[in-house]
């Protein structure tokens, strides 16, 4: 299987475990990620006022990109997916603004939100399977307590992103499970760690990302795992005093391609 | 309490959003993760906006401290959706000439050696015009 | 008195349970409209036939207004949603072979609506006279 | 020019009334002139030998016969269907109206049929013989000596040319391959009519229905019209009328008539195409169609059996009969 | 041809005094059928009444024409009339003449000219009346209330009181509901067990009802007055007939470790039980995807310890039919899913639980004996935190939550706040509202009382999130009036879950062709003057159904439905509307237009032989409208295409001819 990848700004640069085992763990659950060219950041928050195009185009791009190969598109960082997945629904719902778009973008022709955006996890579930990635583990987590921290982003607006269910997710949990680890379910996984607010008011993360490592401690986590570099960097820098590391360096470890990519 | 009907449009306009579905349960706010560091709150917001009592929001500080993280979008009863207020809020105020929030040279100060791109990229998007 | 001036005819039919009883009602509080309407009663808007309505221009009406149940009130509960559809759908049909619109009507009048009532047929009659005679649906024949 | 051909149609009827599947078939029989076909029951695979024909002529839509030949035929009736006629078949299952147990379906596929008004238009009166080869009609007619070569794209019916749908949506079995539901423009010309200030409207269907004669034709092809008595026929209804003396045709019959029809015309087009008046006829029942399309979302009759009408339905936020319109104003 | 007589009124000087009557009388002289016409000052007067009887004996007329007040008015009394003369009462129509012109029209001449043309309306409709005889249909003499909560409980005694038999369907295996399951009700705090097991017992006692219980509606034929009703009765294993109720089967069942609904899964029952100890019937019944014995064949224990061998594992689903001449909705209602609302963890913990869970916890009966105790750890919970509306008033299109107010959560909120103040004087407890919605008798005090004399803490506001954590509910709330965010360190979390019709109502209403709305409550006739009676005639609705109600409502609407059941039991005969529609089957297509728009399903088809004229018969299918059923709207006459349709005495031709009459 062959999809359509968009990698972002981070995953070139200070989170590049995200991106490298991305592509490792793709490649031997035999999916090949090609990456789009020439893709542009995505903006990193998504706008919600409509009268915002020029912030979108970008994401528009790289979904015009990937329907013209008729492929999906595969995200996997949470940002990226919550600002592709909202601009294309607006593409979809909002004809005003598609309208806008495309005469914006007139020499590329086109697009009205025809392509089908995944985050990585839901390819996981969606495209190859729980069941699947469960036969092609081969280092089992087995024993341990691996709580998965979702944050905001993945999960809301659920009218749009439709992962699962926002309060009660279960596709990290699923995850953890398939690669043989036990998921620590805690209620401060999808609530947010302060995201971009720690250049303003840096006490403000300390304090949410303080209580979601608090909450998932005290349900016996021993290990968080997220999507999201933004969430990571607020974790590990307000006192994650467990290690906090990206869902995909945890599935390279359980399919084996974690001590070749090093090596 | 001035009632100001062009500001009040021009943000019902840009957020899309009918401020009299709100009846006032106050669950934006008590699901608001950044409450305790705004003057005025989501509800708040909400309910200025719909007797058109815009200045006060302009002028707060309120407007920097929403984490856009949705919460009271999908928990609200009544579909509302307050963030989209407070953005549209924030938008107007900043896309006033000089009323940047942050600037590229305040940047070295806030970074360290682990800094995420996602996280200057975000707060450029989300201070800045 | 002039002699020449020109009256419609007006057709109204009024459903049994709400506008004949708001019709009742304007009578009551003898709020005046013309003496040209003139009122059918019917179980239910939803007993208009389409050919009555034909039937009137055909025969010299100038104008046809049908009253109904406010929507969701009908006292047969769905009849004047039936009306709505066949009433939209034939008023459309109407104005595609060139018949006046304002020359058909449909309103919700309640029995508690007798100012309503009267109202309405003082605006339709209005309309309908400055639109002057029918002469397009008529039927030659049957005028008198 | 046809991709099915008469031989192979001829030879699936022989079979199946040989092999006992059904009893007779309703098919297309030669009629006084090539382009004169007329419906047709055959018994045998004799007088299917002498007697069938298929040709571009074959437009007439077979569904509206079963209502009948079903009641009074023993044994399964094979019957031919175009996409179209398919359409009228399922609206006719939907009313109840033939034991579908009784009929065996062949669906065949339709290039489009000829429009023998257009020929006409070509060739003049008079016409003596019509072949049709590959893409061409060649037309005999009496006065020329030499035959006249017509390119069958000029000669498509309107309703061809506006193909709704190349897709079966009933049979049991299919020959040749099956097509999809197309994009037509069929809503064009009412869009045209509805572009016109009411005077035009009005002075144009003036021009076209003053020509009814009422001969009833359009009313008795229609396969929507398998009224046991119709009410035109009918002196209790009140509205009975049997003649054109007057402007009631105009004013009534097909306004009625399209009402009538209105949520569960297919839109065939066999009003138009048996109009020897060559009436528009069809407009009518597209501006149903298409009324209550943007009324009340996509509706295709026909199209499954036991769906429910627009007109038969509701919902309780419908828009008000006021507001057809305000619609129409806004649009221009 | 009719004979037609007219008769003018004057009303005083009220049509008289715009409305040239003599004139009028004389000008629709000349109407065709018409051999007699009169004016009078009164004509609704005993000697104006008299008058028309006279005229009708004395010119043998065979249709009347009063143009007078408006028929709402004296429709009936001149029905009366005709018919007191001995003429067919539906031979009579009116001409308003006086709410419709010479109330609202001004001068002599118009008002004249206009009532000349109403009464020739009113002449060419009569022409063509036909005498109509109302229908009559038997009744059957027995009711079948679907549903055993309090709602059918009351409604089955009070129909049994009257003296007709009625069966009760509960599809649970015993009656009693959900009142079965609460503790105190508000605002009296009577213990709902106190009240409401007597009256399980008067039913069980009562030599006019019976008990189908762990039962459901099958199928229901029929119409008003003569219901035909399939039941079936689900095998419950145990011959109820015999059982005696001693419980010693479920003491011993070794299957012991089946999450007990009675007590929503908060403590286990063995696969043989018996709900709860005043059940009615008090007789056992096997789980069946529980019971060893009926999964695997191996057990039989119940079946050994039974004294009175009632225990019969070969038991099979039992189908009974029975004919009822009115049929009451019960079905009552169910608290919500909580799974869509986990902001407030109550899939995460056990400690977060919904408001009938409370009931049980506090209920003697319960899974702790009535005392308040943290379903998790057993522990006395010294901080409560009740949150209200959890899925009530949600906009329409969310996707979680109900639209509408659940309207009895305010209350029992209240209650339960109080009596745990009461008992619980050392715990700590807040509610959460949006508006505390108190409209009922002694409704407000009582809330009142909870935060005045027992301390409860209301906060308006609502809880964002809750988040267990160790053994503690961290719960971060708005309290609006104070301009804060709350942070509550709380042991017990109790959600206010809205409630919805039970699930089983929808395909009810599909039997009973019965409407409902897009919260699947079933509709009444009229909102505000039929409340307890559906559209579809002999199908009453009492309880919940209907819409959120509490115990004392739904009681009333119970004796109400009832009352209306009585009424109808009461007659020998229905006497229906003769204004119906008739279907004439020489034209009809049997194309289902008509059944389609029919708000009653009073149209229903049958395959009938025709003679052709070419002496061949043909079967064909054609409309059959139940007279008893319709109600005269005449939706199906308008969408009949081929005019096979018609409504008694407002026909297609009347009508035409009143267009007729008015445009000539």
């Amino acid at each position: 299987m062959k999809v359509s990848y968009f990698p972002g700004c981070t995953l070139k640069n200070k989170a590049k475990d995200l991106d490298l085992y991305a592509y490792k763990s793709a490649e031997a659950l035999g999916v090949t990620l090609e990456e789009i060219e020439n893709w542009q950041c995505c903006g990193g928050v998504f706008t919600t006022a409509n009268d915002e195009v020029a912030t979108k185009l970008s994401s528009i791009r790289a979904l015009k990109y990937a329907g013209d190969k008729e492929q999906p598109l595969i995200t996997v960082c949470s940002a990226c997916h919550n600002v592709i997945k909202q601009t294309n629904y607006e593409m979809q719902t909002n004809s005003q603004f598609a309208d806008k778009v495309n005469r914006y973008m007139a020499n590329d022709g086109t697009y009205n939100g025809e392509t089908q955006v995944y985050h990585y996890l839901e390819m996981l579930r969606d495209l190859v399977g729980f069941d699947t990635l469960k036969e092609k583990v081969v280092n089992t987590l087995k024993g341990k307590k691996i709580a998965a921290y979702y944050g905001c982003l993945l999960l809301r607006p659920n009218s749009v992103m439709r992962m699962d269910d926002p309060e009660n997710p279960t596709i990290m949990e699923d995850f953890i499970r398939a690669l043989g680890a036990d998921a620590v379910v805690y209620a401060k996984r999808n609530e947010c760690c302060g995201g971009y607010i720690s250049v303003e008011s840096p006490e403000s993360a300390k304090r949410n990302s303080n209580a979601i490592i608090e909450n998932a401690k005290a349900n016996g986590a021993e290990m968080i795992i997220t999507a999201c570099p933004l969430c990571k960097y607020n974790l590990v820098k307000n006192g994650a005093d467990i290690p906090v590391v990206y869902f995909t360096e945890l599935l390279a470890e359980a399919l084996g391609v974690k001590e070749d990519t090093n090596a | 309490m001035h009632n100001n009907k062009y500001l009040q449009e021009e943000i019902i306009r840009i957020s899309g959003v009918n401020p009299s579905k709100c009846m006032r349960c106050g669950k934006c706010s008590a699901t608001c993760p950044a409450y305790d560091e705004m003057e005025y709150h989501p509800h708040q917001f909400v309910n200025m906006v719909e007797s058109g009592d815009i200045e006060p929001l302009l002028n707060s500080e309120s407007l920097y401290k929403c984490l856009s993280c949705f919460a009271c979008i999908d928990r609200c009863p009544r579909g509302v959706q307050p963030a989209k207020v407070v953005e549209a809020v924030r938008l107007t105020a900043i896309r006033k000439k000089g009323a940047n929030r942050m600037t590229a040279d305040a940047v070295p100060a806030m970074v360290d050696e682990d800094t995420p791109q996602q996280l200057l990229v975000s707060a450029f998007r989300k201070y800045t015009k | 008195m002039q002699v020449n001036e020109y009256k419609p005819l007006i057709v109204a039919f009024c459903c049994n349970w709400c506008s004949y009883a708001g019709a009742d009602l304007a009578g009551n509080n003898r709020l005046a409209y013309p003496a040209d309407v003139k009122i059918i009663r019917v179980p239910c808007s939803c007993r208009v036939n389409p050919m009555f309505i034909l039937r009137a221009f055909q025969r010299g009406a100038d104008g046809v207004i049908i009253c109904g149940c406010h929507p969701g009130d009908c006292h047969y509960t769905s009849g004047n949603y039936f009306t709505r559809r066949r009433m939209a759908a034939l008023f459309s049909m109407l104005d595609f072979l060139g018949i006046e619109k304002e020359r058909t009507r449909v309103e919700w009048v309640s029995a508690a609506e007798g100012a309503k009532f009267a109202a309405t047929m003082n605006d339709f009659v209005q309309t309908v006279t400055a639109l002057g005679e029918n002469k397009r649906l008529e039927d030659l024949r049957c005028k008198k | 020019m046809q991709k099915i051909t008469r031989e192979q149609l001829l030879a699936k009827a022989s079979e199946l009334l040989s092999n006992g599947t059904v009893s007779c078939v309703l098919g297309w029989g030669l009629g006084e002139f090539d382009y004169d076909v007329t419906p047709t029951i055959f018994k045998s695979v004799e007088e299917l030998e002498n007697g069938f024909v298929f040709n571009d002529f074959c437009g007439a839509n077979f569904s509206k016969y079963l209502v009948n030949k079903t009641a009074k035929l023993e044994g399964k009736i094979l019957v031919f269907l175009k996409p179209c006629d398919t359409y009228s078949f399922n609206q006719l299952l939907t009313e109840h109206r033939f034991d579908r147990e009784k009929v065996y379906a062949v669906g065949i596929p339709c290039e489009g049929m000829a429009d023998i008004a257009k020929v006409k238009a070509i060739s003049g009166d008079g016409i003596a013989a019509i072949g049709s080869n590959g893409d061409k009609l060649t037309v005999t007619t009496l006065y020329d000596d030499e035959a006249i070569v017509i390119d069958t794209n000029e000669v498509l019916a309107e309703r061809c040319i506006n193909c709704k749908s190349k897709k079966h949506v009933a049979y049991d079995e299919l020959m040749g391959e099956e097509g999809d539901v197309t994009q037509s423009n069929r809503f064009d010309e009412v869009a045209r009519l509805e572009a016109m200030t009411p005077d035009e409207r009005f002075a144009f269907w003036q021009n076209e229905l003053s020509r009814c004669i009422r001969c009833n034709a359009c009313r008795d092809a229609c396969p929507a019209c398998t009224c046991e008595k119709c009410v035109f026929d009918n002196p209790s209804s009140g509205v009975e009328n049997k003649s054109p003396a007057n402007s009631f045709e105009e004013k009534l019959f097909h306004i009625i008539r399209a009402y009538h029809v209105a949520g569960r015309c297919t839109d065939c087009g066999e009003c138009s195409r048996v109009c020897p008046q060559n009436i528009p006829l069809h407009l009518l029942n597209r501006k149903f169609i298409k009324d209550m399309n943007e009324f009340y979302g996509e509706y295709q009759a026909g199209a499954e059996v036991g769906s429910r009408a627009p007109l038969v339905s509701y919902t309780t936020e419908d828009l008000e009969p006021g507001e057809v319109f305000n619609r129409g104003e806004n649009n221009a | 041809m009719q004979r037609v007589g007219v008769f003018v009124c004057w009303c005083g000087t009220n049509i008289a005094g715009t409305v040239d009557v003599v004139a009028v009388a004389e000008a629709l002289k000349s109407e065709p059928g018409v051999v007699f016409s009169a004016n009078y000052q009164y004509m609704c007067s005993q000697a104006g009444q008299d008058m028309i009887k006279e005229a009708i004996k004395e010119h043998k007329l065979t249709g009347i024409v009063v143009c007078s007040c408006s028929p709402r008015m004296h429709e009936a009394t001149f029905r009366k009339t005709a018919a007191a003369a001995g003429l067919n009462p539906y031979m009579v129509e009116i001409a308003n003449i006086r709410e419709q012109c010479s109330w609202v029209h001004k001068d002599m001449l118009t008002g004249t000219e206009k009532a000349i043309i109403l009464g020739k309306a009113a002449i060419a409709k009569v022409n063509l009346n036909a005498p109509l005889t109302p229908g009559e249909s038997p009744v059957t003499k027995r009711a079948l209330v679907i549903g055993g909560g309090i709602a059918g409980i009351q409604t089955a005694l009070d129909i049994a009181d009257a003296g007709f038999p009625v069966d009760i369907v509960e599809k649970k295996p015993t009656i009693g509901g959900k009142m079965a399951q609460l503790d105190k009700t508000f605002p009296t705090l009577d213990c709902a067990a106190c009240i409401l097991t007597p009256k399980m017992v008067d039913v069980a006692q009562h030599d006019k009802i019976r008990i189908f219980s762990y039962s459901e509606v099958t199928e229901v034929n029929g119409f008003v007055g003569n219901f035909d009703v399939t039941i079936k009765k689900n095998a419950r294993y145990v011959k109820e007939d015999v059982c005696t109720g001693c419980g010693a089967c479920v003491e011993k069942c070794p299957m012991k470790r089946i999450p007990n609904e009675f007590n929503l899964g908060m403590d286990n029952r063995p696969a043989i039980y018996i709900p709860f100890a005043q059940a009615v019937p008090k007789v056992a019944t096997i789980d069946p995807n529980a019971c060893n014995m009926l999964k695997n064949g191996k057990c039989g224990v119940c079946s050994k310890v039974c004294a009175a061998g009632a225990i019969d594992y070969t038991q099979k689903d039992e189908y009974i039919n029975e004919k009822y001449g009115a049929i009451v909705v019960a079905t009552g209602f169910n608290p919500i899913s909580m799974d869509k609302f986990d902001e407030y963890a109550y899939n995460q913990s056990k400690d977060v639980i919904t408001s009938l869970e409370f009931e049980r916890l506090t209920n003697a009966a319960g899974p702790s004996a009535g005392k308040l105790l943290r379903p998790s750890d057993g522990k006395h919970p010294h901080t409560i935190v009740f949150v209200q509306c959890v899925g009530s008033r949600c906009e329409s299109c969310a996707e979680k939550g109900k639209e509408y107010c659940s309207k009895i959560c305010c209350m029992y909120t209240a209650k339960h706040a109080m009596l745990t103040r009461d008992k619980y004087p050392d715990t700590e407890v807040y509610v959460f509202y949006i508006d505390v919605r108190t409209p009922g008798k002694n409704f407000d005090e009582f809330y009142r009382r909870a935060v005045e004399e027992y301390g409860v803490k209301y906060v308006k506001g609502m809880v964002g999130k809750v988040v267990p954590e160790g053994d503690k509910l961290k719960v971060q709330a708005s309290d609006l009036i104070a301009n804060k965010q709350l942070h509550i360190d709380a042991d017990l979390v109790v959600l206010a879950a809205a409630i919805e019709p039970d699930k089983s109502a929808r395909p009810l209403a599909t039997m009973l062709t019965a409407s409902m709305d897009t919260n699947d409550f079933f509709t009444e006739a009229h909102p505000k003057l039929r409340p307890v009676e559906s559209p579809t005639a002999g199908v009453f609705l009492s309880g919940a159904c209907q819409g959120p109600k509490d115990i004392p409502e739904t009681v009333s609407q119970a004796g109400a439905a009832a009352s209306k059941v009585i009424g109808l039991l009461a007659k020998d005969k229905l006497t229906g509307n003769p204004c119906v529609a008739n279907s004439n089957e020489l034209m009809c297509n049997g194309c289902s237009s008509c059944a389609n728009v029919c708000p009653y399903g009073a149209i229903t088809y049958e395959d009938k032989e025709f003679r052709m004229p070419d002496r061949t018969t043909k079967v064909r299918r054609v409309a059959v409208v139940n007279p008893a059923v319709c109600q005269g709207c005449g939706a199906c006459t308008v969408t009949c295409p081929s005019g096979a349709m018609d409504l008694k005495g407002f026909a297609n031709l009347q009508i035409m001819a009143e267009v007729d009459a008015i445009c000539k």
